[in-house]
């Protein structure tokens, strides 16, 4: 009700030639596990803000300690209290199915830096709401068409038991053709994989393709590179990101991972957003920090065409996306989701620091597998 | 049968290679009271335990009112008659006398599942329980916290709350125990007016208040029930003397 | 499923049981002499951790990333027996549980002050990488065999420590009765806290040594802080013994009911299914098993108390 | 009139008037987080029955807010998708009404209480914290499995439940429900533990020889108090998970079932409002040491040390002096 005033009023003034200001509100992840990405988050965005230095866009930036209970409070706090008519930031899908339908259905705009369930693509998806990231399947869709291209026939699958996992695997092999020489669900949370290793090795498999995410993935890849099997390993870039490789170190090296977005992405905007960051913040990117300066800038290109006050208008600029993405070539699918290449990258050693260059493209503007189920 | 109120039937435990308990076969009869007297280590606990409920002896049975009661727990037992003191002051000792001594009257008559209604509004509880205090000369007292209590005090408290559950038999477990020589009279005096209320088996140290009191003492030493009779025949007994006192018979 | 697969999956089993035992016994020891519950051991497991990474960072050596571990682990230890713990020892469980809950919020966001949120790098050794092939040509990594064989021995060390020397002698006594040993003129505040610090000590060296083959990441002490308790819930608190053999019982029920279970349930249903619904019931699987011990033994399957 | 009573007094006042205030000077986000505390110090409030009461160290009450929070989550779930919850024997649908959720979330915490209480009051101190903290583990780990469910990501409910005469999308009136069902509690509470059953139970923590000795079964009378905590603690999950129109797994993790125990000991244990008192000053803390540092958990944790160790009690103990349950 409120919301609807509040437009009117904005609307009157729009019309009198000021565009009202614009207040985003970032809930993201700075403290407890896997502060990392929310860090690295915060600081792409924050980056392409300044950048733009703008003082007609006011950022509020809350930490939701990876707590679903804390997310849907600080967004509640934020349209409640701060008044913010855009939202973004949140990591975890599972943060974000909290927090966005229910923000959305108010009236917000909801922009994904990262989280991007098939929920909210299919049948939950909403105009208000636009994954900047990618749709969740991306990457293992990408890493399944990789092992067909690379010409595995007997792939070993594994992820952790719970939703994204299960995701995983059923994207992998959406674009995996060979056969599967075993598919295991493993414990959330668990950091020993011998069983698991061990189990591969009796398999028989020729290639091994895992989604563990965070802390989990160090684990599997250190105890994998010192099990002895030495059988291809995929994986989508998550487990292969800046933050983490130091930790994994040598024992993923050679590895090939899936992702939207690397460092070396030649473009002239990456360039550019790699370089500013790495002067800024003393260290190199990781494709959370890409995601929030693409959706920073995604945000402001939008605010130079629309009155965010003005729903269908402010939509249809967020639509065009028109801005330079560090991704290259960014267009959105009918579901908001975006529509992007999605590349192949190999870990290397550059001097001291582990990091990964590209080294072919497993799907080229691909979309996702929900547009029709959206009914817009 | 009616004759014994509580009895014991070759009761037998052993913990370990430790027979502590040895085929013990003891009763209580109506209006009497009976002592269980000996040295340190005897097995007297153990013995207690047993008839109250906390233990369960290797073999043998105890009856009260001439029920077998040995498969009953000791809140059954106690609802079945049995009132019992403790050695060291089992008392709620953040909670007042008062609310003390209605504890022992609501188990007693069952009221302990009302959630809502006040525990010391209840008329019927209260008046038991202030019957009870009265009698052990703690009324001018009930207001006042447990912990707040002299020793002395403290043990009128474990007897009164005893007396609530109006039982068919009392077992006492050292009443005396830490009483100066004032408060052992005084207890004595009372405790040989309870026995015709009902029969008393009592566990006691003091051999003065004993020898008062007790119409029939057992002597226990290593578990065994090596003599049981009156004062006088107890006094004379040459196993007793060779037990307490190490003569030869 | 092969034999080769069995043989294999019971070392894995018995490798997680051994680095259980490590942090199960401090925990054990310190319930068994202080009668303290202590939540924050396994914020001592991270604090072995990071120290090792951070030595290992500089020094490049293995030998003193684990000797830092200890040490690190030990003061850490020391230094919160003697500033906290030491007022807990007359408290109730519920204050320990408090106060030590509280400990492990301050490591946690202490040590992400410190080292910042990434986690850091530990690897093992270069002669210890690689796997070995065991007589059945099974193939298995030295380093777990290295790991079962530190458990191990630590295990015997610590068997030694308690049964045949002096300061073992006055650790038992002080477990039957405090205020005895305090009488015979033994430092009871010393010991404490000399004790605390040898739990401390193993928890750390846990951490190290099972960080090189895991992540180093804040957070990472609660996961197994977790399933120690589970140990010597089920071993009887207070039980070197239990400890030990709790811990390879919850070690390989972890491991093998993980992987043969839904095997075992692909009999029965269809393969997706089974996959999923072993694997949730294998998640859960310890917590069974410690709930049927207790149900059939309250103190575990070596406590004292009843 | 003792100072226990006045703080309590000022305590129950200030959850009126600091929502007034926050109406009157439309600053929803204030009445958001005081319906907040007002439920989280009901889940404690429950716990403070079992735990201050009846001495049960319970470091698995998150299972009955879990369970609470999943009513709410799966009758809100077939009812927004117009899916009935099942249809043999019996058809039974989703449900927005939440009289009906609070009934499920009672009625099937209770179970859930007296099946882990009868299994866990079998041991007793350490024990009992470990076991009570291995159920919540299992529940945990079950939740995170439920794929039906939603697993680990849990359940989006995107409109709040309904309760007849409200409209709980405003959030003072929402306020109001909650405030209600904790004075409710709070009453109750208040008459239990004068009540017969209060008594022995209080007892039975005490002195449990005692209580068996005049005739009462004190595992009984603990198994009823967990039971009692249980739903208490259930249906302060239902009305979170309203507030949140979410529920998730984590809130059946054993560090929600440390924060409840935290409410309770920081408000002081055992005492009457002890609950309210912990509940405020925890979401208080988290709001304003959260707005001040990324580390507020460092200073959290300092602050639960000092209560421990120097303020024996709690804020009530601190505010109101030693021990005044008694008239």
């Amino acid at each position: 009700m409120k919301k609807l005033m509040l437009a009117t009023a904005a609307a009157a003034l729009a019309a009198g030639g000021a565009m009202a200001d614009v207040k985003v509100g970032m809930i993201t992840t700075l403290s407890g596990g896997g502060a990392s990405l929310g860090i690295d988050t915060r600081d792409g965005f924050m980056l392409a803000m300044e950048d733009a230095n703008r003082d007609d866009v006011e950022v509020v930036i809350e930490d939701d300690q990876r707590k679903p209970d804390i997310a849907v409070q600080l967004a509640d706090k934020m349209i409640q209290s701060e008044k913010v008519d855009v939202l973004t930031g949140i990591v975890w899908s599972n943060l974000a199915m909290a927090v966005v339908p229910a923000a959305t259905a108010q009236g917000l705009f909801y922009l994904s830096t990262n989280a991007a369930p098939a929920q909210l693509a299919g049948k939950g998806c909403n105009s208000n709401y636009f994954s900047v990231s990618y749709q969740n399947d991306n990457l293992h869709e990408g890493a399944g068409a990789y092992a067909t291209q690379a010409g595995f026939k007997n792939t070993f699958i594994l992820a952790p038991n719970y939703p994204a996992g299960i995701d995983s695997l059923t994207g992998f092999k959406r674009f995996y053709e060979g056969e599967l020489a075993g598919e295991v669900y493993t414990k959330l949370g668990q950091t020993d994989y011998a069983a698991e290793i061990a189990q591969i090795r009796a398999s028989g498999a020729d290639s091994v393709f895992f989604f563990l995410p965070g802390g989990m993935g160090i684990s599997f890849l250190k105890q994998y590179a010192d099990s002895g099997v030495d059988l291809p390993v995929v994986g989508p870039a998550f487990s292969f990101d800046q933050g983490i490789l130091q930790a994994v170190g040598e024992a993923a090296v050679g590895v090939k991972n899936s992702s939207t977005w690397s460092k070396d992405l030649d473009n002239e905007a990456n360039a550019a957003f790699v370089a500013a960051f790495q002067q800024k913040y003393d260290r190199l990117p990781s494709i959370y920090a890409a995601q929030g300066y693409d959706t920073a800038n995604l945000l402001l290109s939008a605010i130079d065409k629309a009155d965010v006050n003005d729903d269908a208008a402010f939509a249809a600029a967020l639509k065009e996306a028109d801005f330079a993405s560090v991704r290259g070539e960014f267009s959105f699918a009918a579901n908001n989701h975006p529509i992007q290449n999605v590349y192949v990258r190999e870990v290397i050693k550059e001097g001291d620091v582990f990091t990964n260059k590209i080294v072919g493209t497993a799907l080229e503007d691909h979309a996702n597998a929900y547009v029709d189920a959206c009914k817009m | 049968m009616t004759e014994t109120i509580l009895a014991t039937h070759g009761i037998t435990k052993s913990f370990g290679a430790l027979k502590a308990s040895n085929d013990i076969s003891i009763d209580l009869r109506p209006g009497e009271i009976h002592a269980i007297i000996g040295p340190n280590g005897a097995g007297k606990s153990t013995l207690i335990g047993q008839i109250c409920g906390s233990l369960a002896p290797d073999a043998g049975r105890v009856e009260l009112m001439g029920q077998d009661v040995t498969g009953l727990s000791t809140d059954q037992r106690a609802r079945a008659g049995l009132g019992r003191t403790f050695q060291i002051s089992a008392l709620a000792m953040e909670d007042t006398v008062l609310e003390n001594a209605i504890l022992g009257a609501m188990g007693a008559s069952g009221r302990s599942w009302r959630f809502w209604s006040a525990a010391l509004g209840d008329r019927s509880l209260r008046t038991r329980a202030e019957a009870a205090l009265e009698r052990v000369g703690l009324a001018e007292s009930m207001t006042k916290r447990c912990a707040d209590l002299s020793h002395g005090q403290r043990r009128q408290l474990e007897v009164a709350v005893a007396l609530t559950l109006a039982p068919k038999a009392f077992v006492m477990d050292e009443p005396m125990a830490g009483l100066g020589a004032e408060g052992s009279k005084n207890l004595t005096g009372f405790l040989d007016s309870l026995r015709q209320e009902a029969p008393i088996l009592l566990v006691e140290h003091d051999m003065d208040a004993v020898f008062a009191l007790a119409d029939r003492i057992s002597v226990l030493v290593y578990g065994e029930v090596i003599a049981t009779g009156s004062v006088d025949q107890i006094r004379s007994d040459p196993r007793v003397r060779e037990a307490y006192l190490g003569e030869s018979a | 499923m092969s034999t080769i697969l069995i043989i294999e999956q019971v070392l894995n089993g018995l490798q997680s049981g051994v680095m259980l035992f490590l942090m199960a016994a401090g925990l054990t020891l310190i319930f068994g002499v202080m009668g303290l519950i202590n939540l924050a051991h396994g914020s001592l497991y991270m604090v072995g951790a990071f120290a090792a990474a951070a030595v290992a960072g500089v020094t490049g050596s293995f030998v003193l990333a684990l000797v830092a571990a200890l040490a690190a682990a030990a003061l850490a230890g020391a230094v919160i027996e003697v500033a906290v713990i030491r007022r807990l020892y007359d408290s109730d469980h519920l204050d320990q549980v408090l106060a030590t809950f509280a400990l492990i919020l301050i490591f946690s966001e202490g040590t992400r002050w410190v080292f910042g949120s990434f986690p850091l790098f530990l690897d093992i050794p270069d002669a210890l990488s690689g796997p070995v092939t065991l007589p059945g040509g099974i193939q298995y990594p030295l380093y777990r065999l290295a790991l079962i064989g530190v458990g191990l021995l630590v295990a015997f060390g610590l068997w030694l420590l308690i049964e045949r020397t002096r300061i073992g002698i006055q650790i038992r006594a002080g477990e039957n009765d405090r205020e005895m040993i305090a009488a015979l003129g033994v430092d009871i505040s010393k010991l404490y806290t000399l004790v605390f610090a040898l739990g401390a000590a193993l928890a750390g060296l846990a951490g190290a040594l099972v960080g090189a083959i895991q992540s180093v990441q804040v957070g990472m002490g609660e996961p197994v802080l977790i399933l120690a308790f589970v140990v010597i819930v089920i071993g009887g608190i207070g039980s070197i013994k239990g400890a030990f053999i709790g811990a390879l019982l919850v070690g390989l029920t972890d491991t093998l009911v993980g992987i043969f279970l839904p095997e075992v349930l692909k009999l029965f249903m269809d393969a997706a299914p089974a996959t999923s619904a072993g694997s949730s019931i294998a998640s859960m699987s310890i917590y069974i098993l410690m709930s049927l011990v207790l149900i059939w033994r309250p103190s575990g399957l070596f406590g004292a108390r009843a | 009139m003792s100072r226990e009573t006045l703080f309590n007094a000022a305590l129950l006042l200030g959850l009126i008037a600091v929502p007034a205030w926050a109406v009157m000077m439309d600053e929803p986000f204030t009445i958001t987080l005081a319906t907040r505390a007002v439920i989280l110090a009901l889940a404690a409030a429950g716990l403070n029955i079992a735990l201050g009461i009846g001495g049960l160290v319970s470091l698995g009450h998150a299972v009955f807010f879990g369970i609470g929070g999943y009513a709410m989550g799966i009758l809100a779930h077939h009812a927004q998708s117009y899916t009935p919850l099942m249809e043999w024997p019996f058809l039974i649908e989703g449900t927005k009404f939440m009289p009906v959720i609070w009934l499920l979330a009672v009625v099937v915490s209770a179970v859930a209480a007296f099946l882990i209480g009868l299994m866990s009051l079998r041991t007793t101190g350490a024990y009992f914290i470990m076991i009570t903290l291995a159920f919540g583990q299992m529940f945990y780990y079950f939740a995170i499995s439920w794929s039906t469910y939603g697993g680990e990501d849990g359940m989006s409910i995107y409109i709040r439940n309904d309760f007849p005469g409200l409209n709980t999308l405003v959030p003072i009136q929402f306020y109001g429900l909650c405030l209600a069902i904790l004075v409710v509690v709070l009453i109750f509470t208040a008459r239990l533990r004068r009540s017969p059953f209060g008594l022995a139970l209080n007892a039975a923590r005490q002195v449990p020889a005692r209580v068996e000795a005049v005739g009462m079964d004190p595992m009984r009378l603990k198994l009823v108090a967990f039971v009692i905590s249980g739903v208490i603690t259930g249906l302060a999950g239902a009305l979170f998970a309203d507030l949140n129109r979410f529920v998730s797994p984590t809130m059946f993790s054993w560090q929600f079932s440390g924060e409840i125990m935290i409410l309770v000991i920081l408000g002081g244990v055992g005492r009457l409002f002890g609950p309210v008192a912990g509940a405020v000053t925890f979401v208080a803390l988290e709001h304003f040491l959260g707005g001040i540092t990324e580390f507020w958990h460092i200073f959290l944790g300092l602050i639960l040390l000092a209560v421990v160790l120097f303020a024996r009690g709690g804020i009530t103990g601190l505010v109101a002096g030693k021990e005044a349950t008694h008239d």
